[in-house]
This record gives C-alpha cells, structure tokens and sequence, in this order.
C-alpha cells in the first residue's frame, strides 16, 4: 500500500490543474441541457479536445493521453475542484466508448473515436423504450436485414440530450423468433435524416435533457452495427457496466460537491440548525469513503481485476450520497431553496436546487437502485433469485 | 374526547371535493404553471363560502373554525389549488375582527386574493395574483395593497407559485394593530398558515402516493406489474404510514387553533414539521416509484412534488418548526 | 372534534393516578422475564386486580370497571406515566381475553377471564413453531380426536414467559387432511403435566423471556377448543390482530419513553452532541403523533369501526420509532452504553440498554415488519399480490 | 498509488484466520461468554508473532506496520477474538520505545495482557485479564501494574468483555514520558487504538452479514428461502454496501498512521466513524434477517453484535469522532 501519489502523476495534476484553472470560464455556462447552453458546452469540449483534455484515458491516436486510471481519478478531481462545465460528450465518451474499444472494429475505431472526443460528432444513448426500462430485455424496436444494412424501427425514449445530438448507440431485435436477452443487435443510429424524428422532452428541472427518437424504417449500414449480429445483450452489458460503475461517477464529483455543503456551512452556521453540522460531516465522510473505495477498486483493475458486480454497490451509494448531501444543502438554505434559476435574491443556492433535482435522477437510471439491489444480493451474496 | 369529523364536516369536504374535482383538474394547474391564466375555482369557493368560511355570519361568513376548514383545505392540497386559499382562510378573521372588514368581504367573495408577510420571512407567494398583503413589520400589523408594495419578482421551483421580495412602504396602509396587540396578532395568523400549509400538504401527499399506487398496479416490467415487487410494496407502505401519522397531528393542531389552546404554536409546529417531513418522503418516493417518467414535466407528479417542496419550506421550515417544538418541550430559554 | 377529556373521564384519571402514586413500587422490580422478578410481578398484579385496576375496560363481573376505550387509554397513559411495572399478565388479557370476549362459551368466560385478571391463572402465547414463524399457516402441531377431548402433539417455541406460566394457547391441526389456513383448531392447553416439557430459552438481553414447549399426547378436554373446530386460523387472527395493533402498545407507554428520553437530554444537553437535540423533539413528535393517531383510531372504533389492516400501520410505526428512540438514548448515554444492569456504574441507564434491545423485537414479533408491509401495501394501497 | 495489499500481507492474514478458525471457534468466544475460561488463541497469535508485529525485529516484533495489521485485526474482528489484541498492537511499540521494553516483551509473548486507559475514557477493557494499564491521566504515560489499580467491576452487554472502572495510583508505575511527549504518544496511541476497532469493527460485520446471508438461504418461509424475498435481499444489500464502504476508510487510517501522515487523527476518526455506523446497522439488519432465532443467547449472532455495540462506543464514540472531523474540516477552533 502506497498512498503517494508519484512524481508523474504530481506533474500530471499540476499541469492539469493549471490549464483549468487558466481556461475554465469564469462564470458557470447555462445549462447543457437547453439548446443555448449546448453550443456553449460543445465549444468548450472543443477547446478540451484542443488541449488534449478530453479524454485523458484514451490512446493518443484518437485524442488522448495515454493516462492510467489513476491519471484519469486526478484529471476528475482537478476537473471537479476547478468547477469545469458539465460534460456534454459524456455518453459517447463514457458509455459508447468503452464499448467500441471492446468491441469495435478497427474502421469504427478510427471512424468514431476522435470525433466523439472532439465533440464534432455527439452521441446520445438510447437504452429504453416506452414499455422496457427497467426491463430493457423486453424492447421492441426492430432492425430487419436489407441490402447492404438494416432498416430499423421502434421508439427509444429517456435519450439524454437527444434533440441535440447527432446519432445515438442502443439495442434492436434482430431476430423476431427469440425473446428478451437474445436475438438483440447493437446498433448505431442516427438521430437526423430521414424515417428519424426526435421529440425533446422536458425534464423535471424544466431542461430540455430528454428526448423521445421515433423510428421508421431507417437505414443503418453493417458497419454501424457494433459487435455481433444477435449479440448485442452481451455487448451492451459491458457499456451499462461502465454506466453505473467507475468511469460515469468519479469521485471527484462528488468530493467537489462535499467540499461546496462545507462553504455553505461556514457561511450559514451561525443561524442554521446546528443538526447540520451532522449532515454535513456525514456527507463529507460519505464522500471521503467513496474516494477510497474507488482507489481500491482502480488498483484491482488497474492489476487485471474486473469491476463486475461492485458497479451495482457503487452506483447505489453514490445516487443515495448525492441525495443526501443535496437536501443537507437544501435544508441550510431554509425557505430559499425554492428560489430557481432566474430568481434575483437566488445568489448561487439555486445551483443546489438544480443539483438536487438532478440527484434524484440517480436512483432511477443506469438500472433503477432496486435492480441494482437485487443484483448485489443475488450475484454478490448468492441469494436466491426465486 | 372525540377525535373525528362531524356529518356536516364530511358534506363540507365532500362540497369542495367535488368542486376541485371539476375545476381544478391537472389541466388547469399545468395551465397555471404555463402562465395560461386559466379559469381556477377561486370563484366557485368563494361562492361556496369556502373561503370565507371562518368569517362570522355577521362578516359575511359562515361561522366556522379551523376544525371546519381542516378538511377543505386538505382537499386543495389533494388538487393542488393553485391559488391562496390557506392564506384566506388564515388572515382574514384577523382582518375582518381589525378594520379590515372592506377587504376581508372582498376577498372571501373572491373579487380580491391576500397574501402574507410576516416578520423576517423573505418571500411573499402569489405576488402576481395579490391585489393586498397582511403585512406585519415587528410593530404594526397592517393591509398593504398591491400598489404600495414594491416587488422584485422571484422564479419558483414550482411555477404556479408566483413568488416575490418584497418591499413595503407604509403608504395607503391599514393598520388593524400595534404593538403587542399586533405582535399577537401577527403569531395567530402566522400558526394558521403554518396550519393550513401543514393540511395542504397532507393533501399534496395523499394525491402524490395515489399516484403512485396507481402507476405501481399498471406499470408492467419484467412480466408483471411493478406494484408486486415487494421493494415497491414497501416503499409505498412507507409513505402511506408516513402520511397516515402526520394526518391527526395536523387535525389536533386545527383543534387547538379552534379553542385557542394555550399549546397551540407547539400543536402546530407537531403539525407543521410532521406534514413536511411526510411530503418530502412521499415525493421521494413516488418519484422512485414512477421512475423515468415521472422525471418529466410531461407527467403531472411534479406538479404536485414541486409544490411539496416549496410549501414544506413556507411558514416555518422543518427546522424552525422543530426548533420551536423543543423550545417548548426543552426547557430552553 | 372536542379533544377535552369529559368531567368523568378526568375523574377516573384522578383516581387512577392517585392510586398508582400510593401503590407503585418505589424501586423498579427485577425483569418480569426472571424467575425472581416474575414472582414479584405476579404479586403486583393482584394487587392492581384487587383495587380493580387489572383490566379497567373489562365488564365488572370478570373484575373490570366496564371503561370505555378512552379510559383505557387513560388508564395507560397514568400507568406508564408512574413508571409502573410490566404487565406479565399481558398475553393472556392483551390477546387471549379478546378472543375469548368474541369466541368464548359463557362457561369459558366464567371459567377463564376473571383467574387470568388476578394473575391466578397465567397464560401464554403459543403461536410459532420453529418451522412456522412469519409462515404461520405452516404449523404441524396435531390434535387427534379423543373420548372427552384431544390429544395434542407438537413443538411450540417462542412462548413468551412459558417458563413460568399455567397454560397457553395456539393453533394446532386437527383435519390432517386439509393444508396450510384450513383445518386448524384454538386450543387452550396446559404448561404443565404429563406430556409436557417446557425449556426456558434465554432472551437476547439474558433473561428467561422465550420457552420451547414440547407436547406429547397431552389431553385436552373439548371445554378448552376456543371457537369452532377446524376454523383456528379465523378465531386466531382477531386475536393477531390486537397484538399488532390497539391494546398491546398504548401511546402511553411510547409517551412515557419519550418523556424519560427528554428528561436524559436535559441532563447531557451541555455535553452530549448537539445534532441530539433533534433526535429528541423527533422522538417527541412521533410519539406524539401515534397518540393521536390512536386517538382517531379509538374514536373510530367507538363509533362501531373495525381496526383492520390499520394495526399493520401501527406495528411497523411503534416498532420502528421505539428502536429509534433507545437509539437516540444510547447515544446520549456514550461509552457507558454497554453498561448492563448489575454495573455499579450504570446509575439508570442499564434501563436504556435493556429497553434498546427489547425494542429490536419489535420489527420481530407479532407478524415482522416485512409481513406488515406486505399486508399495508395488498390490502390497504389495493397493489397485487404476484 | 496503490490501494491494495502485498502478497505478504494476504499470507498473514490467512495465517491469522486459519489459527482463529481452529483456535476461535464460536464455541470458543461463547465459553470465554459463561465464564469458563477456556483456551484462547491469545499464545497461539503470540507464538506467530501477531501480538508482536508492530515492534521493530530488536524489540523482538516483526518490524510491521498498522497496514500490516490491518487485515490480522479485521480477521479478530471476523471471530470475535475475545482477548486484547487491539490494544497490543495499538500500544507496544509505544511502550518498548520509552522504558516498557520488559512489559513489551511479555505481552508480544503471550504471557501477559494490557489495557488502555487514556484521558477521561470512564471504563478500561479486559480488566480481569489485564496484567497491566497503560494509563494516560493528562501529565504522564505510565504502565500500571494491575496490582496498584483499583477496579470497580462492571457488567458489559458483552460478557466477553470485562469492564471496569479503574482508580489509578502512582505505586509501582513505570513513566514512559511526561508532558508535550506524553501528550504526543498518548494521541498515537489512542489513534492506534480506535483504528483497530475500526478494523476490528469491519471484521465483525463481516461475519454478521455472512451469518445473516446463510440463514436467509436456508430458511424456508412461505414455501421459498426467505432470501428470495426482495426485502431481505435489498436489507442485505445494504448492509453489505454499508460494510464495503466503511473498510476503505479503515485502510486509509491504517496507511496515515503508518506513514505519520499529519491528518492522522481526521483519517482514524473517518475510519471509526463509519465503522462504528456500519457494525451497527449490519447488526440491526442481521437480526432482523434471523428473526426470532436472533434474538436469542442460544445463537451465535449476539455474540457478534454486543461486541459491536460495545466496539462502536469504545476509543470515542461516532459523536466524539464525527466532532473530531468537524472540528478538522469545518476550520473551528
């Protein structure tokens, strides 16, 4: 055990530190998930892109540094502490990428990366339909076989920024005689052209973040279908491992967020309840606990191990921790948490009314906590499924 | 002892039950959200009594208290009534008893909204919608109407509250009090908006985790409706326990208001704290329950939780009214 | 709505406290779950019974005051209010009695309820068997058919106070042909005799609570058949249905913990952690909301109403808000917690310990709180069973 | 960076847990229970030079650190060693480099135990066992021979663990340091000691989760396992996340105190805190799993869960050490 953080990765994080802290805008963009603050949001992901920030983990050939995973831990610390915009790329890079590494072809390696890293090219994720959520098994969109590609057709739903984005990766029936976890293709799919409509949907804090993509008979070409024709339960496994687990929520997130209650708190302890000071030291703790859990879990991969099913418990407890330290924040606020964006006398608290709605999302998507309960109890504790 | 509802309680309820049922549907409070300024049963109430119903017969009213109201107004919580019917039902005794009698006929007949400020509190609610404000400034308690008081516009997380800072000037003010007089004053119409606001939210909660059942028995996934999985059979047992035990503190507190009991402020501080709690809890957890799409502000929980949100915080946050709570039980200075 | 007391009923809590602050004892009695302090517990109770304080709400001619719901209530809250001793007689008057009361013949009346009132008699549960504890209806205890009566054979455990009681009563098969709900008859069986063995089993806190009882062909005669053969499970669940809900936990006794919890908070309030102070005024808000709770439900039941499935609603809420409230207790007390009693050291708050693990039971007995929530969530909310 | 632990340190920890699984058995800790002093591992550990690992190879330890120890205690933990092997490898190293070079030689043998009483701690710990105190009283750090201590025996909820309030002479004792020095090594070791039950702490969860999950596998309820049942799954989710979250932490410590890492006392109290939190609450989800069978003294699980109970308020309490943290990130005095 060695805790030290090498000369290497010090240098990393200085340097990284010291770019964010020369370029990050000064004051916080609109939000990604409205059509004005998504251009702004891409351009910054240009200038990441630029600076070779993107994506610190990947190859140098398609944009990257070549870090390790610690690197890539440093790089979220420091991209968190310095208030950095979210990260609008964020599907493709975390969900899709992983994907097309394990997975990929060469071409499509080539084809797809750069542009997903350099924001020239946006991806949205399309898991769900209307009647398969939690049940994504139970989908219904097809893809039917024709010359040279695939015609595919259904409704996905839930598409994070998809009114905004230009394709989208998800899961078709290619075989209409199998049922639920098998006969399905993974697809790439555009979210413009023609059979394509996209309905924007807005979420609970009033953005644009949803979308609803209709499809009739689109054409795909083959070499968007990633992996495996009928496999593609097997391929997207690997991709909503990466969602719940490691590479979606770094600690630094939510380091960043502690270390935000603890400012609110100096600020208002002297008139809040001074029960708070509970909820803010157990969201400190909370959050320290998750950093180490995960440095535990990056030096296992980072030696060949596998996240498997630990991406379950860490998708449970930071998607609670997040609701948590967001109503601690909210309770400190007293009668102005209801005070939204736009509001004058908001100061900088409704940036926590925004947080604390989107934590709410957490529970719910990348598999519903209950799934990922059932899943702990079942595949880690070997209880019974029936 | 009898701790129930009366015959003519129930009718009352039942009266503005049906009203909301008919006026006050979820299209017009999403219309409200979306500044469509629709027709709300603000009128159908007032001629229904109901919002001048604790102003004496003389006053115009139909004489009756709290215990009365405490039914009605869980109802609009149950609908989501867009409009100040705790404030009305709160103030104007107050108002009508102080010199305010012009107004409080006003109002109770619907021709006029009232909204309250008291002491520090730092936001009124329906500033757009007010044509007068109960003001108390820690001396006088007076009328402000809508043109004397400078309002700087807020954006409230639920967008059928129109909320404001305000400013308050003391031109073309009635005063109904002063000095102690006022200050008491001032803490009654405070505790029965407490009150109200602790009713409301009962309301909101009972809707939102009928919501929930319902969405839980129709919801199928993994071959069967959501509602048998035992995960979500205990949440939803939760939040109606949750709900079930905050319900007779809010009726004891309306009782203590009625007979002005020397414990009322703690009565409905219980009251107040223990809605909030269970309204929070309820959102959580029918939010959890609905999953993606009750994420959206296509589906109408929302409508419901946002406002769950906002009132748990008006008239008193949680922490306040618990800390008044332990003043009382504490013996603390 | 009128929440004043009427003149009689003030009346009768006079005369009720008066009596309770002549009679209590100064010192509390050692546990009524030992052998010495169950003897000194017995004493008690007669003479409660004698000055007719036993079971006020009971018709006079079995030793009550025919008290109306809201004395009892009255009655409970003076009695936990005096600090007055545990009820060892409270299987048999909390649940037995009820059952009686509804099913019982005139000669069972006659014969049982007064004897039970005075402690003469004393009873206990005989519900679980070690393969049917939540899964009542999986019991195997026989009674076969014989001159006069029934010869009954089977394992009963978890018989509270079984050490030391006269009898019990329970469900046992006596139409071996049907299954699970049907064919079960309520017998009334002794504790002692031929055929009878009884083992103590010592309770998580070390004392004596629990007894396994061991039948073999033990004669009962058809006087003690409670209720009609084979129709068991429907006599049996009016009683399960007082033990969760109404009689056995009285708000007076939850009052009472959080009175005693405020007062312990008033002697550490100055070192103790001040996030304390909410677990107080929250302990004392639930407490008071389930007497208020009760309150509606008394009035409801005094106007002709059923409890139905409310009781679930009750047990999960006084089961789950008492643990928290010996929680909140044993964090007052710090490093001493883990004194028990017989600790020089331990001033009162071996009390607290002692309470803190009677109050884990209660998520336990009595149908557990998994099988509470179940019944809230299919019978009350109306959601499906499969 | 690197979070994990070397080959060796895997190899003593399955040295330690073969000897505890032969040596510890719960027939073992339930006799140590009733009193009936039967053999204990405590030579064994000595003889493999456990209780001596944290002395350099001249004091005749292994010349190991707290990361060492740090699986070795969590295996105590996971069998509910009832002997004072926190405390050894909390204080020897202390004790040998300031003039206890005797004592330290003995307890690292086997062939006498300690106890730990610094500050105003109220109780002392295996204080029938216990050859000798070392006691901090706010000047000096001294050993105790048990003989000078006066000790009012008390009843721990764990009666493994014989408590005691202790009154403390100068008789006999051999000083170790005065003052700032004093001060400074009584901090380490209080520190040493609290991160040992924090691991501690983690072990017995361990093996209240793991018998938790046994029952709920082979209990058959309603025809099924009652492990099949989503609520138990998801209590048991729980409590494993509780646990898994709570043991890096506990490693964290385990590095800081070794290192001398400045932030020591914030990492140790981090690492007790949630340990302590989550011992309680795997206990309270473990009983309930088990049910009725829990909560009996015929079980295993009690056994368990009072020294959790016990551990979890023992060398500060979650609010003593939650206060520690908050005094360290919140920038008060």
């Amino acid at each position: 055990m060695d805790l030290r953080f090498t000369e290497k990765e010090e240098a990393f994080r200085a340097e990284c530190r010291a770019w964010l802290e020369a370029n990050v805008p000064k004051e916080p963009l609109p939000s990604g998930d409205t059509a004005e603050g998504f251009a702004l949001h891409v351009e910054w992901e240009k200038k990441l892109f630029e600076a070779r920030w993107a994506v610190v983990s990947w190859p140098e050939e398609y944009g990257g540094r070549g870090a390790s995973l610690f690197e890539w831990l440093i790089f979220e610390e420091e991209y968190y502490r310095a208030g950095a915009p979210n990260r609008v790329t964020q599907n493709g890079i975390f969900l899709l990428a992983p994907t097309i590494f394990e997975f990929g072809t060469e071409e499509q390696k080539k084809r797809i990366l750069r542009p997903m890293a350099a924001a020239e090219h946006l991806w949205a994720q399309g898991w769900s339909e209307p009647n398969a959520g939690s049940d994504l098994a139970s989908l219904k969109s097809t893809a039917r076989r024709v010359e040279g590609g695939w015609r595919l057709t259904g409704q996905k739903t839930w598409c994070t920024r998809g009114a905004f984005c230009d394709s989208a990766f998800g899961l078709f029936r290619t075989d209409p005689t199998q049922e639920r976890h098998k006969g399905l293709t993974y697809f790439l799919f555009p979210l413009k052209g023609e059979g394509v409509t996209v309905r924007g949907v807005d979420r609970l804090d009033g953005d644009l973040g949803f979308a609803e993509v209709f499809l009739e008979d689109v054409f795909v070409p083959d070499r968007d279908v990633l992996g495996e024709v009928n496999k593609g339960w097997e391929v997207a496994m690997a991709t909503t491992s990466s969602e719940r687990g490691l590479s979606l929520r770094s600690p630094g997130r939510f380091m960043a967020t502690a270390s935000r209650l603890v400012d609110l708190y100096k600020r208002y302890r002297e008139t809040c309840d001074p029960a708070l000071r509970k909820e803010v030291i157990d969201a400190y703790a909370a959050a320290e606990a998750y950093r180490w859990y995960t440095f535990g879990t990056v030096t296992r991969m980072s030696q060949g191990g596998e996240i498997g099913a630990d991406s379950s418990m860490n998708k449970v407890y930071w998607s609670e921790m997040d609701v948590r330290t967001h109503e601690a924040a909210l309770a400190m606020i007293g009668d102005r948490l209801e005070l939204d964006e736009g509001s004058p006398a908001a100061e900088d608290h409704a940036s926590w009314l925004k947080g604390f709605q989107f934590a709410l999302a957490g529970p719910i998507y990348a598999g519903t906590n209950e799934i990922q309960r059932n899943i702990i109890a079942e595949r880690v504790l070997g209880l019974p499924r029936k | 002892m009898r701790f129930g509802f009366t015959e003519d309680q129930l009718m009352l309820r039942d009266t503005v039950r049906e009203i909301l049922a008919r006026e006050c549907t979820p299209e017009v409070v999403r219309a409200v959200w979306e500044k469509k300024s629709p027709k709300t049963p603000y009128g159908t109430l007032a001629e229904a009594g109901v919002l001048g119903m604790t102003l004496t017969e003389e006053q115009g009213g139909l004489g009756l208290d709290e215990t009365d109201a405490a039914l009605p107004l869980e109802e609009a919580g149950y609908a989501a009534l867009p409009e100040p019917i705790v404030e009305a039902i709160a103030a104007l005794p107050v108002v009508a008893a102080h010199g305010g009698g012009a107004w409080a006929e006003k109002i109770a007949a619907g021709e006029a909204r009232l909204s309250i400020s008291i002491g520090d509190a730092r936001l009124v609610a329906f500033a757009e919608q007010a044509d007068v404000f109960l003001r108390y400034d820690g001396k006088k308690l007076y009328l402000a109407p809508r043109e004397e008081v400078a309002l700087e516009m807020q954006v409230s997380v639920d967008r059928t509250r129109s909320i404001a800072v305000p400013r308050f000037t003391d031109e073309g003010a009635t005063v109904l009090a002063e000095g102690a007089e006022a200050a008491e004053l001032a803490a009654l119409v405070f505790d029965r908006a407490a009150l109200g606001s602790a009713l409301f939210l009962n309301g909101l909660s009972r809707k939102m985790l009928e919501l929930a059942v319902e969405y839980a028995k129709d919801r199928v996934q993994f071959g069967r409706p959501i509602g048998s999985q035992q995960a979500v059979k205990h949440r939803l047992a939760d939040a109606l326990i949750a709900l079930e035990f905050a319900k007779p503190l809010a009726y004891r507190a309306a009782w203590s208001v009625a007979v002005a009991d020397p414990e009322r402020s703690l009565h409905v501080s219980l009251a107040k704290l223990r809605a909030s709690e269970a309204a929070r809890f309820v959102a959580k957890q029918s939010l959890q329950v609905h999953g993606a799409i009750g994420y959206t502000i296509e589906h109408d929980l929302h409508l419901w939780m946002k406002r769950a949100w906002a009132l748990a915080a008006a008239y008193g946050t949680e922490d306040f009214h618990r800390d008044r709570i332990g003043r009382a039980i504490l013996n603390e200075a």
